[in-house]
């Protein structure tokens, strides 16, 4: 109750001043807004900049993704590294490494299959292996085509992720670590980090400044720098998606089994 | 301008002592060695101390400036030397060999543990009263000052019993206590407002300040009690809290280091931070001097009550401190150098009597007052040199005590204040109230209130003293007390540098 | 022309089905059947609606060789709708199943059978493997 | 590459956390060297920007390298402010990660990789919060460090961690809203997310810089953030989450998380609404100060009650951290204040890393949870014992010690700014912190130890020395860096001057810049 | 076939995008080898056949699920009595996991019938009403089984 | 009433929705009592900030944040210049808010574990049971 | 009336008829339930983003992101079916059966 | 942006915001958590913002909502509030 009332004056409080500032916004959807066009008398503002240079500097039509991966490509590597820090962190907290409760439990995975029964095998099981593989290409599909349509890397991965969540909600867990085994996801991540920051710092080489892709023009082979920061977005992204599909995956595999990694959702 | 001297001297003198801790903690096991590298050390600071008194002598002042202060901003660790900082260095050096070898014999006497610790921290302890001697700014007294209490912390709880648990805590809390409370605080605001200025020179620190007479009276007070090594009342009671240690502490604590750089930082306070003129046109020392006069009175009122030799020894102290303050906030030429003369007249008489209070125990155990009748008979100099420190510390020829004592009333008399010269004489006599029975019952003990093994007559065959590395130092500063009596020419030398330099 | 006015149609309809499963889903008594009107009419008439936005697409193309995209964009519709095909009826009977397995009793007519209740009293089943 | 010292100083601990995922997992002795190796390369790279900054004032470094127009790209900024603190930061964490060598998730020594991953990233977020120049940008770093905190709180073994954690976790992602809510006002108002540019606008449109939104904006960022430094009202989290966390996880955290935020504030104040705008508006400052002395008030007295070592030194934390943020809100015209706040978020970080080494070292090696299991301290382990007095008395504010420094200058400021409360706060929480410390030396230098003490029944009457004394420092790994954190306490405290010069002459820059509202 | 899906997917046809498709297609056949075709031996032929045949099924349940939507649609706006919800029990000769997977989701797509569960071979179906619980008469399993004709008959 | 409906409330309908889901979500992470409610009260309370910030990158009458191929083909061949700024929403505000989403769910995986943790050690998720059962813990040391 | 306003129309009205899931979301009675009812406005909600296209004539863009959508909300109903069958498999918890809110 | 798909998807919004916090069954909780968040991603892609739609999509409906599940499955379904 203590908590409740609590609760109400902070809310008050915090809404009070949240509504107080809402007021002297400017209006919803204007084009006009210091967001949208920067300040009068200030430097215009940064998006306008990116509207229209960002197809000329980067030859990437989704705006969205050249600015994530190139402008604030920065941002996006510690995007990426919360994703890795996430997948480590629940990994430090729950992973049960020794196994504690081994001895008192037989291997649940041997009653699970019982329990499922066959409706579940049957329909639920057949639907995912259809959907398993349209999902995975799909997905890769959206990694690839970040530059083009919404989507990317951290999307294609949330969705490979998925697709490995979903073999394991369909069959067991088993059959999912069977496909991607924990060794391997917790390197597939790193390596996802290590594409990323790799790729960023390939620049550092070439004497240019960190996430600048436009230097790798020599080693990529390409016309212009332009097309060089295009592909260097697109090794970003396969980074990003390395990383995001092996910690949604972990997340899952760590969390429906409390660390043990057997039996589970 | 003073003529100043740049040497590194200061900074040897001491350092001398602080790397001796690495030694002695080195050589942990060899007694021997740590003993005497203890030695090695003190007289290498002394040495240096006395390297530098002919730079003194000539009327200059010596100057280092540790870790350079850029643009005013920060507060260096700066060293400097002038004739009040040479001769309490003097005095606390030349000290700290006899009594490392007085240690040497109390704590082999009584077979105390942790020597080494006791040792390590003695030198530390030293290092840090020089440091006080040779501060050249506020900070870096108020440094070496902090050092101080924390590195004589371990040696007041020696015994690390509940006693000493006690004691200590009474006394870290009244020195950290205050000095947090009070003194930083003070010596913050003369910071803001001198401008960023606490090195002391020729000039003081305030004296270009317009300060008002509440705010001044506020800091010289803030400034009295939070040097409250200095043992003005009512942050007194520290002082006897400390006895439980063992007594090369207490004369340590109570005759030279810690006290004295109490009374130090007050004279400092006054001279250097106020400076003579401020004061003088601000009048705010009065109320400094009845404190202090208040302090001597009550003080030597309850040593008389004590019956525990160290404690009244300790409530002597007391009142002998306020003296010295009180000659301090006089601030006239006569009792300024009264002032300065008695922290070594003091230094050298308390600490005999302390070596002979310390001896006593070693040799019978005894810690009472009440227990000394008839031990003239057994212990001969021991008691001699008790007599011969409480002559300096009452103020009777032959002693330096009575040449400073007389500074001192002259002064009192010289600032027209007949009042506190009053003062002066009362606790002098006072003072003789509470030392000289003691003394002639040691010798002269009444029929059948002794022990009947102690009830014949004197003879050398009798004579239990206690150990030659006890007995030997005492004897040294009991003689020094009378010698310095004949030949106070440097030391008067020194102060009269001192009083130039203040200018006066 | 008469594309749009078939997507139109198909999309009009498909709302209709909409509306069926709407009701179907506030009014049936239990939950399996309300599991018809929602498995069911969701399926349906997504078909429609998303089969009714495809033809109007189609309507764009004039000449393949040019237009093609717009082909593509067709064809995924219609991946949609064979996805949905896939996946709704396995997710309605997984959670009618589910249900089952819940606890959830369903409303039977009396007089009708309820030949789960006899055969399987919600304990898991002991078939032996297949 | 000296040019991309700003990037690299956070690189080397991804690389690092990057290469212990690799290979790690499989042999854990890669952990250790690859760890120390990656900090001590971004120390080094950290002393190579306070060199250039020091020669070459503020040091602006355009990541991807979109110059113009500003705010195109992200910016690093080093400039006189944080690089010291950049080094504090690869020193308190070196430090830590010598200290964990052999325990480093006390219970499940198999998750010593994931424990080091974790503790690289979290350097990798603090270096990158330092030295970021876009106020997004911390955002994002902010999370990367609290989600490293979480799980670095959680790892250890006790029940109680996973709770506090939980805590935190939920505090720190409320503040971290508050945070990106407050970024968002500003974006809203101004269109931009680089601090300098903001800056450049909020100086040179008064109207703007006091209409509502922005207000508002500031309102949140620095709740946002004092959640994260555990400011007083908001300090629910610390207590628990660092006394529960693993000693080698406190020995990190503790020292630098709150520390970093509270730089995070002094930036916002500094480089993106400006210390005149604030100046101007005094009383809110001074709003903010009784906030702090309410906040110094609060953590010591909470500090006397606890009976746990890390508990108490927690609260503690919130006490400094109420220091450091009424320092900065202090006003004083010649920022004094501020400069005290900056100087002691590096004394604090170096005195708080050396008590949690300590307090750890205790916990491990003598078992000690609680202010009396210190008995018989000095005695068993002597080293490490001075080396929590040294930690001790900078808390406590005692010369030549670090902390005495920053408090003299905190209090410089405040005698400057009138604010006299300030300053008898200050004072009173030395007190406290001089009677909580001595209580702590004086159990564990009295007394026997009870698990220790066998055959020695009499401690009196014994000479000691010539026995072998039951003396058992805590193992080289762990001492090592306790005694350097100390002797860097001591030594920041020696060179006060140096650091505050270079401190100021970053504070005065952006002065400057503000004044000419460049 | 993959390839296929991919193209429509992308709708680019550079040599950049057709060759990340194609490293897809490898990696999505990597990954998941067994799921979609666990059974390698049937000939080309025969699966063709068999999706010529899939498809007309499809068509025809098209029209089976649209009129089971109307049905759906008028007992929504029927009285409530006009339910009469029940759980036979039906018994298929389908052997095939796939096949009982097709008939499954077929009876769950078609007028007022629901699988609730599947027991070996015994499906208990929720039905809505009486004519959808008559409407199990098997039709739908010769149809099935039509489809892998070769597999059974 | 009505005045101030019109001109501060209709055109800032969004933020005046946000500000109330973001007191939601903050209502229920202080005052919900289960753990998992209190994390999706704070997850909502993080899509109410995405709300804002998505919110203020809209531009009446602009589509999305991709230049068709088609045009961008065409604007390569002709002037630069040829995209209206106007008519693209500001993609600025979506970058930041992909990031933000990113933490969230990394925030929640993380909690959620956490709250595991919590459930194998103290047997329950409720807030005010795990405080007494700490408090027992407590006392018994 | 150009074919963008019939799309925005079919929206609305689709949102609308989301209103009676809503409700049964709110009633319940049971998690099947309101389950069920998620399915439905999930449904919905991939058309609706394919009548969005639509209205911003970037059918193409869209669609992707609908067919994502329809994955996935695939997968979430079949995790609530499978932690059905796992919870009376443990049987632990009392199973929700009617309650009231 | 469309505005009238706007105010609709808000106030749902508004009202999924409350039912997933006052349901006290865990699981309808975390499903109906599932519509919040497609709602919320429809109002993203409505206010343009696809790719953050697709993100919401993925992470909201897909990722989040099974994670839920899954820890209800390890914990306790039932909450008393």
């Amino acid at each position: 109750m203590k908590a409740k009332i609590f609760a109400s004056i902070a809310v008050t409080i915090t809404g009070a001043i949240l509504l107080y500032a809402v007021t002297d916004f400017p209006n919803f959807g204007d084009p006009r807004s210091p967001a949208n066009a920067g300040v009068e008398g200030g430097s215009s503002s940064a998006s306008l900049y990116y509207i229209e240079n960002t197809y000329r500097d980067t030859k990437v039509p989704n705006l969205v993704t050249a600015i994530l991966a190139d402008y604030r490509g920065y941002d996006t590597l510690f995007e990426t590294v919360v994703i890795f820090t996430a997948g480590m962190a629940i990994f430090a907290i729950l992973r049960v490494l020794r196994n504690e409760d081994a001895p008192s439990a037989p291997d649940p995975e041997s009653t699970n299959r019982t329990i499922d029964g066959d409706h579940h095998r049957i329909i639920v099981g057949i639907t995912c292996r259809i959907a398993v593989p349209l999902v995975q290409i799909f997905a890769l599909y959206v990694v690839a085509h970040g530059h083009h349509s919404p989507g990317g890397g951290f999307q294609g991965g949330v969705m490979l992720g998925a697709s490995f969540i979903l073999i394991a909600l369909s069959g067991s867990l088993r059959d999912a670590l069977a496909r991607f085994s924990e060794a391997s996801y917790i390197r597939l991540a790193s390596l996802g980090i290590l594409i990323y920051a790799g790729v960023a710092f390939l620049p550092l080489v070439f004497g240019r400044n960190f996430v600048d892709y436009g230097a790798l023009r020599g080693l990529l082979g390409t016309e212009g720098e332009e097309m060089a920061r295009s592909h260097g977005i697109f090794g970003v992204e396969l980074g990003v998606a390395f990383t995001v599909m092996s910690v949604m995956f972990a997340i899952f595999a760590n969390l429906s089994t409390r660390g043990r990694l057997k039996g589970g959702l | 301008m003073e003529n100043s001297v740049h040497s590194y001297l200061p900074l040897w003198a001491c350092l001398a002592s602080l790397a001796a801790v690495p030694l002695i903690v080195l050589f942990r096991r060899e007694i021997f060695l740590r003993e005497l590298v203890t030695f090695g050390a003190g007289a290498l600071k002394f040495a240096f101390v006395l390297a530098m008194l002919p730079i003194i002598l000539e009327g200059k002042v010596i100057v280092l400036t540790l870790v350079d202060g850029i643009g005013g901003i920060n507060v260096p660790i700066a060293f400097r030397v002038d004739g009040l900082g040479m001769l309490f260095a003097l005095v606390a050096s030349s000290l700290w060999i006899l009594t490392s070898l007085y240690a040497v014999g109390y704590m082999r006497g009584l077979h105390e543990p942790s020597q080494t610790r006791f040792f390590a921290f003695f030198a530390l302890s030293l290092c840090a009263t020089l440091g006080v001697a040779f501060a050249g700014n506020l900070f870096t007294l108020y440094l070496f000052y902090e050092m101080l209490s924390l590195s004589t912390w371990p040696l007041v709880t020696h015994h690390q019993d509940k006693e000493a648990r006690t004691g200590g805590r009474t006394y870290l809390s009244y020195l950290l206590g205050t000095s947090i409370a009070f003194a930083l605080p003070a010596i913050l605001y003369t910071y803001v407002r001198s401008g960023g200025e606490v090195a002391f020179g020729p000039e003081a620190i305030l004296a270009e300040s317009n300060l008002d007479y509440w705010p001044a009276l506020a800091l010289l007070l803030a400034f009295a009690f939070g040097f409250s090594k200095a043992g003005l009342m009512p942050f007194h009671s520290w002082l006897p809290g400390a006895m439980v240690a063992p007594t090369p502490v207490s004369a340590l604590l109570h005759a030279v280091a810690v006290v004295k750089v109490g009374v130090f930082c007050i004279i400092r306070v006054v001279t250097g931070v106020f400076g003579v003129d401020l004061l003088g046109r601000l009048g705010v020392n009065d109320v400094l001097a009845w404190i202090a006069a208040f302090t001597v009175i009550t003080s030597s009122l309850i040593a008389l009550t004590q019956d525990n030799l160290k404690r009244r020894l300790a409530f002597s102290t007391i009142g002998q401190l306020a003296y010295i303050v009180l000659g301090a906030a006089l601030i006239t030429k006569l009792s300024l150098t009264g002032s300065v003369l008695h922290i070594a007249a003091h230094a050298v008489a308390k600490i005999t009597l302390f070596f002979c209070a310390g001896a006593i125990f070693v040799a019978t155990g005894k810690k009472y007052v009440s227990q000394l009748a008839g031990l003239g008979r057994t212990m001969p100099i021991t008691m001699g040199a008790f007599f011969l420190g409480s002559l300096g510390v009452i103020g009777l020829p032959p002693s330096l005590g009575l040449i400073s004592k007389f500074h001192l009333v002259v002064g009192a008399a010289d600032a027209g204040e007949i009042a506190l010269l009053c003062v002066f004489l009362t606790s002098t006599l006072l003072n003789a109230a509470y030392f000289l029975p003691l003394v002639w019952i040691a010798f002269f003990p009444k029929k059948g209130s002794i022990p009947a093994e102690l009830d014949r007559p004197f003879s050398w065959a009798g004579v239990r003293e206690a150990p030659w590395a006890c007995v030997v130092p005492l004897a040294i500063t009991a003689l020094l007390s009378t010698g310095l009596f004949f030949c106070s020419g440097f030391l008067q030398e020194l102060t009269g540098q001192f009083i130039k330099g203040i200018g006066l | 022309m008469i594309l749009t006015i078939l997507s139109i149609v198909l999309i009009l309809s498909g709302l209709v089905f909409f509306l069926g499963a709407a009701v179907g889903l506030m009014r049936f008594p239990d939950f399996y059947s309300r599991m018809h009107a929602a498995g069911k009419g969701d399926t349906l008439s997504t078909l429609l609606v998303i089969s009714g936005f495809a033809l109007y697409q189609l309507r764009d193309i004039h000449d393949l060789s040019h237009d093609w995209p717009v082909l593509l964009v067709v064809l995924k519709l219609l991946a949609i709708v064979v996805f949905i095909y896939l996946t709704s009826p396995t997710s309605t009977s997984a959670l009618a199943d589910a249900g089952w397995e819940d606890g959830i009793d369903p409303v039977i007519e009396p007089g009708r059978e309820n030949h789960l209740e006899d055969d399987c009293h919600r304990t898991p089943p002991s078939s032996p493997q297949p | 590459m000296s040019d991309h010292l700003p990037v690299l100083v956070l690189l080397a601990p991804l690389f690092g956390a990057i290469a212990i995922g690799l290979f790690g997992m499989r042999d854990h002795r890669v952990c250790l060297p690859v760890v120390l190796s990656a900090l001590v390369l971004s120390l080094c790279c950290a002393i190579g920007i306070v060199l250039k900054v020091h020669a070459g004032g503020t040091l602006d470094y355009f990541v991807a390298g979109w110059k113009a127009p500003r705010g195109i790209g992200i910016v690093l900024r080093a400039d006189a402010i944080n690089s010291p603190i950049l080094v504090v930061i690869a020193i308190v964490a070196i430090l830590a990660a010598v200290f964990t060598v052999r325990h480093a998730g006390e219970r499940d020594t198999e998750k010593t990789p994931h424990f080091y991953i974790l503790f690289l990233l979290l350097c990798v977020g603090l270096f990158g919060i330092t030295i970021t120049g876009d106020a997004f940008n911390v955002f994002v770093l902010i999370e990367v460090t609290a989600l490293t905190s979480y799980g670095l709180i959680a790892i250890g073994g006790s029940k109680r961690c996973k709770v506090a954690a939980f805590h935190y976790l939920i505090m720190g992602t409320v503040g971290a809203s508050f945070y990106l809510i407050g970024v968002g006002y500003l974006y809203l108002k101004l269109g931009s997310l680089n601090m300098q540019d903001i800056h450049t606008i909020l100086a040179s449109n008064e109207s703007l810089a006091d209409s509502r939104a922005i207000r508002t904006a500031f309102v949140f960022i620095l709740v946002g953030i004092w959640t994260k430094m555990a400011f007083f009202p908001l300090h629910g989290w610390l207590p628990n989450a660092y006394s529960y966390s693993p000693s080698g996880s406190a020995a990190i955290l503790a020292p630098l998380v709150t520390k970093v935020s509270v730089y995070v504030m002094v930036r916002m104040m500094v480089s993106v609404f400006g210390l005149d705008h604030l100046e101007a508006n005094v009383e809110w400052g001074h709003f903010v100060v009784w906030l702090a002395i309410i906040a110094i008030a609060a953590g010591s007295t909470m500090a006397l009650a606890q009976r746990e070592i890390k508990k108490m030194l927690c609260c503690l934390i919130i006490a400094e951290v109420g220091y450091m943020v009424g320092g900065a809100w202090l006003g004083d015209p010649q920022r004094w204040g501020l400069t005290g706040t900056v100087y002691h978020i590096l004394a604090d970080a170096l005195m708080t890393s050396c008590l949690f080494l300590a307090a750890g070292a205790f916990a491990k090696w003598h078992g000690a949870a609680k202010l009396e299991d210190l008995s018989g301290l000095f005695r068993k382990m002597p080293l490490a014992a001075t080396g929590f007095v040294v930690g001790g008395l900078a808390i406590i504010g005692v010369p030549p010690t670090c902390g005495f420094y920053s408090k003299f200058y905190l209090i410089r400021g405040a005698i400057e700014a009138g604010h006299w409360v300030y300053v008898a706060a200050l004072l009173a929480s030395s007190l406290v912190n001089a009677v909580l410390f001595f209580r702590i030396f004086e159990i564990a230098y009295f007394g026997k130890n009870p698990v220790e003490s066998h055959g020695h029944g009499d401690d009196h009457g014994h000479d000691h020395e010539s026995e072998p004394v039951v003396r058992r420092e805590p193992p080289l790994h762990a001492l090592i860096p306790l005694l350097a954190a100390a002797a860097l306490v001591i030594l920041l405290g020696l060179c006060n001057g140096t650091v505050v010069e270079f401190i100021r002459t970053g504070l005065i820059e952006t002065a400057t810049v503000v004044s000419t509202g460049r | 076939m993959l390839m296929i899906v991919w193209v429509v997917f992308s709708g680019f046809l550079d040599s950049f995008h057709l060759s990340l498709g194609l490293i897809s297609c490898g990696i999505v056949t990597w990954l998941s080898s067994g799921l979609l075709f666990d059974d390698r031996s049937i000939p080309i032929r025969r699966r063709a056949i068999q999706t010529l045949r899939f498809a007309s099924y499809m068509l025809w349940l098209t029209w089976q699920i649209v009129l089971s939507n109307i049905a759906v649609l008028k007992l929504a706006f029927a009285p409530r009595s006009a339910l009469q919800p029940q759980i036979v029990r039906y018994r298929t000769p389908l052997k095939t996991d796939f096949e009982k997977f097709l008939l499954a989701n077929s009876i769950t797509l078609t007028p007022g019938t629901v699988t609730i569960k599947i027991l070996d071979d015994i499906f208990y179906i929720h039905a809505i009403d009486d004519g959808a619980a008559a409407g199990l008469n098997g039709e739908m399993d010769r149809r099935i089984a039509h489809i892998f004709a070769t597999s059974h008959s | 009433m009505e005045a101030f409906f019109k001109e501060a409330v209709v055109p800032h309908f969004n933020f005046w929705i946000y500000v109330i889901i973001m007191m939601i979500g903050l209502w229920s992470v202080i005052a919900k009592n289960n753990l998992i409610k209190k994390l999706i009260g704070l997850s909502i309370f993080q899509t109410a900030i995405l709300l804002l910030y998505v919110s203020l990158g809209v531009k009446e009458g602009a589509s999305i944040p991709i230049i068709d191929h088609h045009a961008a083909e065409r604007s390569l061949v002709g002037d630069a210049g040829a995209i209206n700024p106007d008519l693209i929403a500001n993609p600025v505000p979506h970058v930041l808010m992909l990031t933000a989403i990113v933490v969230g769910v990394a925030t929640l995986g993380v909690a959620l574990a956490l709250c595991q943790m919590i459930y194998k050690d103290f047997g329950t998720l409720e807030e005010d049971e795990v405080l007494q059962k700490i408090k027992a813990l407590h006392d018994d040391v | 009336m150009t074919f963008e306003h019939f799309a925005i129309g079919v929206g609305i009205t689709l949102l609308l008829l989301m209103i009676p899931a809503m409700l049964r979301i709110v009633n319940g009675p049971t998690a099947l339930d309101r389950i069920v009812a998620v399915n439905v406005i999930g449904t919905k909600t991939a058309v609706l983003l394919v009548v969005i296209g639509v209205v911003f004539k970037q059918v193409g863009m869209f669609v992707d992101f609908a067919l994502a959508y329809a994955l996935l909300n695939f997968t979430g109903s079949i995790a609530a079916a499978r932690y059905l069958h796992r919870a009376a498999q443990r049987g632990g918890d009392a199973p929700s059966g009617e309650e009231a809110d | 942006m469309i505005v009238t798909f706007d105010i609709i998807i808000l106030v749902f919004l508004v009202i999924a915001a409350i039912i997933s916090l006052s349901v006290k069954d865990l699981l309808a909780a975390a499903m109906v958590f599932g519509i919040y968040g497609f709602l919320i991603c429809l109002l993203w892609a409505e206010m343009g913002a696809v790719d953050v739609a697709f993100t919401e999509a993925t992470v909201g409906a897909g990722v989040s909502t099974v994670l839920i599940i899954a820890t209800i499955l390890n914990t306790r379904r039932r909450s008393t509030d």
